[in-house]
């Protein structure tokens, strides 16, 4: 395993650490437990939103605090749900009186710490909703399965969430709204590599030479299917193919297609995929009116890439386009 | 032939050395059909149960089950975090105020943390997960004690039906947690959460067997 | 090898068309020579700042074209420089009337088409300056060699440049200030795996399991020294001792810290980088007011990291945090 | 004893048949040292400089020769598309409205592109650079047609000499270009410029030889 750090097992401390040190404008990073707030919270007014998972993502879901998107970031060991204590923590650190909305991805461990954090906030009189984000259609969804991964949707309803709760709409607006992004949202994944997990030490799994796995999540877990490399018209077809079906999104849709690295794919050639994507969609009559390109929702150092769409409406672009200032996404400001 | 504080502190440190041993297994197990972490995050979560309780006596079993529940809760993470966590905790209020542990006592408070457990991760026997492992234990567990089989029996019973479930957990595909979402690709490989969940209920057959609890001391 | 890629051939001719067709509000695509051109080009009365390089940096430097920083950027093949008639076409084309300064970074290639190309536009009566940027401390300078490559400063100097260039300073004042910035800014790399150039179809070097190469430039090409992996806190010092011995950077000083992905190295990672040099330089009395970290100057999928501080005043830093609005790099707007 | 524009038409497509062939051989000398595509940068350029030629022919060998110049400098790209764009341009600057060259004009061409490189680039002999089998080139045709020696004889020493002058830059250190960043690692290396100027002067002596300009036929 060859990677920046000192010990595996500061990776999360250190990198937080780092944080802290760069983004001492923006947010703040409260330690036992491990928590990235707003530098201003908790604002008056304002629903917090608040959104967590293993670390091994970033920049979701630290890099994610700041104006415009979430108030507290819970980072948890590599690839590792959070603790109560930490979503506690994050959920009374943004209180500002207007409740709190815990948006989780879809991962049992994720699911089940929020729910215990929740009863703990709510016991402590904190008003909290949660909203669940599964988005992936790799996996086959089932009432008796946990039920399709939370992926890329994850970074656009915390952008517009974010939006939303900065113009002091309510904790159920916001939350309805964030149900109507996962409900518009649709996410496929693959991988030409594994990656590691500095704690294991080594790679999650093997690849042979010319194999890649379709259908991936963001936890170096293996995906639906492995086959030989394709070009990437195919991969891309391979991904967009079940994301449009599955919604389905249709001639006169407008969409926002977001082209997400897994961290070790640079943006050449995420920039291919999205050619290639814009053409797959125009095909099908589908019009790509916003985009986002890069590395926002990342599997460690895997080469590999997603694909997520969201159905777009006029109020939806509004809220995508208002100002946002965060260490991993900043306009308007 | 009852389970005294210290044995039960003993289970838990016995149980902290079979995840030390077998951390890189279960992580192995974790890599084939989740996320690697299992055995990183159950080893995490109990050297932080052996510092809790290094640190000073619990005023009983149950607080001492609280306490080690508390602990994973906050240090674990992932799905094993509020499910072992949950278990312990479970285990816990059923043991609430006991200086120590009747075979019964024991076997319902495993059956309620196991209740715990399942109330909470919504898992069935066959879904692939540490149920598989846990109730069975408890099944055959209550069924020796019914039968008036010693507790050291009744444990090295609960153990054996432990092992069988935890293997009984290879052919299955996965419907709860991680691993379902690789569909058919989760069958042939043992479940990570239900093999740590063996080391649990053998820890406690070799802890009870070996001290005043063993088989011999009817 | 496994690439997110049709024909190795068609790399940059598609990844260009992906831009094009993700940023048309920002920016033109020209083929045939392709060049990125800001949509509003050219802006009169500007000075219009063009670089170029091969591609394989992405998103330098056609990522940086955009209000507040580069006016048009000439995409190479892979490591490639460009060739005259695409700088040409650019110098054209952003010619507002007040001259084009042309960023160049210090490679043969570079230097030599980018002479040739300002000959070419002299002749049709386009003032041109042209600023070679030579920040990197791992090759020894001499007057009888190439002198030093450029790296990461020349990121910086495009922004803080293009900020000027708003303001409707002359091209003497924005060439000086590229010069200040060069002057002022040193940079080191390094490369935990090598990279693979698409029509090559194999890594440029092979490292051991354990072998890091120290001194890498931003082209896949070898470092000045191979050594065994080391926790990051020696890495840092290996990269950040050289930089500020080099200028030096003193006590008193503060600096812009840019910790630089080549390409491959997730986020994480670099957060404990950037927290490893806020240690070294503070423990040497420097502070760090502005930073820069992510993936900004790569070399395609490499793993590994580049440090670069560049001494500021306050003339340069209210310049760096001008608005700038381009697809790579945005603020303020 | 003359090179006709069919010769020089000849001799560009020999040169570019030697990159092709030996694409992945430059690119691999230009990975231990460089950046890994003067093969291919150079083979781009050279097949861009066939479908020029092939479309029609140039009105003289001069303007050939800044037809190929030309085609260079815009398609390489790196420091060989200058360099050798500069190269042929010089060429065909010195044979401009010939409609063949003799022995002298070729030398004094070759000898013009051979400046124009160095006045581009500044290296000089041993900075481990095309220079290095260049100037050697051009030295012993000179020498040899002083000497007065047939055309064939002179390009096959000045073959010779640049095979010679391309083998010299492997112990050096590089001055000039890429290579001169990893100072002594660039020793033990040879050039992939030097190397891909060696083809080109032999594929001159291959060429000329081969036809009416053979060393037989003084
Ligand atoms: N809903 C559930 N109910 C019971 N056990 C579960 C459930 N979901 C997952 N598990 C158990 O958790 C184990 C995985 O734990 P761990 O690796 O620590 O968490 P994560 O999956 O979040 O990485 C699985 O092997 C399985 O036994
Ligand atoms: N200043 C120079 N003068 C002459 N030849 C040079 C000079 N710099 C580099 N070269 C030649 O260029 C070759 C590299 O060409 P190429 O790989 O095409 O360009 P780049 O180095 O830009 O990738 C070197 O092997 C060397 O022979
Ligand atoms: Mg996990
Ligand atoms: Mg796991
Ligand atoms: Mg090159
Ligand atoms: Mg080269």
């Amino acid at each position: 395993m060859k990677k920046l750090i000192n010990d595996p097992a500061d990776v999360v401390k250190e990198a937080l650490q780092g944080v802290a040190a760069a983004h001492a404008d923006r947010v703040r990073v409260l330690t036992e437990p491990n928590v990235v707030v707003r530098a201003d919270a908790p604002v008056q007014g304002k629903v917090g939103l608040v959104s967590g998972g293993g670390s091994g993502h970033e920049p979701m879901h630290g890099g994610f605090v700041g104006m415009g998107m979430l108030d507290a970031a819970c980072p948890g060991e590599v690839f590792t749900s959070p603790t109560p204590d930490q979503m506690l923590a994050a959920t009374k650190a943004v209180d500002g009186g207007a409740g709190v909305l815990h948006i989780v991805k879809n991962y049992t461990g994720d699911v089940l710490n929020f729910e215990m954090a929740a009863d703990l906030a709510s016991s402590e009189g904190v008003e909290v909703q949660a909203v669940v984000i599964n988005d992936d259609v790799a996996v086959q969804d089932s009432l008796y399965t946990a039920g399709r991964r939370g992926v890329g949707a994850t970074v656009l309803a915390e952008k517009i969430c974010g939006a939303a709760a900065e113009q002091r709409r309510s904790l159920a607006e916001v939350a309805d709204l964030c149900r109507r992004v996962n409900a518009n949202g649709r996410s496929m994944g693959m991988a030409l590599t594994s990656c590691t997990v500095p704690a294991a030490g080594k790679p999650t799994f093997e690849l042979g030479a010319s194999e890649v796995e379709i259908g991936i999540g963001i936890h170096g877990e293996p995906g639906r299917e492995r086959r030989e490399l394709a070009p990437v018209h195919d991969i891309v077809s391979m991904l967009a193919t079940p994301i449009v079906e599955d919604l389905p999104y249709n001639s006169g849709d407008s969409v926002l297609a977001f082209v997400n690295s897994m961290g070790g794919t640079p943006l050449i050639e995420l920039y291919i995929v999205y050619n290639e994507l814009n053409k797959f969609l125009s095909g099908r009559g589908i019009t790509i009116t916003r985009n986002l390109i890069g590395p926002y929702i990342t599997s460690l150092e895997m080469q590999g890439c997603s694909i997520t769409l969201l159905k777009l409406d006029d109020e939806l672009t509004a809220l995508w386009d208002a100002p946002v200032n965060t260490p991993g996404l900043r306009w308007g400001v | 032939m009852r389970i005294s504080y210290g044995q039960a502190s003993d289970w838990v440190r016995a149980f902290a050395g079979a995840v030390a041993d077998n951390k890189e297994y279960l992580t192995e197990l974790d890599a084939a059909i989740g996320d690697a972490d299992h055995g990183i995050n159950m080893n995490r979560g109990m050297q932080a149960v052996l510092t809790k309780i290094d640190a000073g006596a619990q005023p009983d079993v149950g607080a001492l089950l609280k306490t080690v529940g508390m602990t994973l809760v906050s240090t674990v993470g992932g799905a094993g975090g509020p499910l072992y966590g949950t278990l312990f905790l479970q285990m816990g209020t059923s043991a609430a105020g006991k200086a120590e542990l009747s075979g019964e006592d024991w076997a319902a408070a495993l059956a309620a943390g196991v209740t715990g457990v399942q109330n909470r991760g919504k898992a069935e026997l066959g879904d692939k997960t540490m149920i598989d492992t846990l109730v069975p234990a408890v099944d055959a567990l209550r069924e020796a004690l019914g039968e008036g089989a010693g507790l050291g029996d009744a444990l090295a019973r609960s153990a054996a039906a432990a092992e069988t479930g935890m293997k009984a957990t290879i052919p299955l595909v996965a419907r709860k947690g991680r691993a379902s979402y690789l569909g058919q690709r989760s069958a042939n490989h043992q479940d990570p959460g239900a093999t740590s969940s063996w080391l649990l209920i053998r820890a406690a057959a070799q802890t009870f067997a070996g001290s005043g609890a063993g088989h011999d001391a009817q």
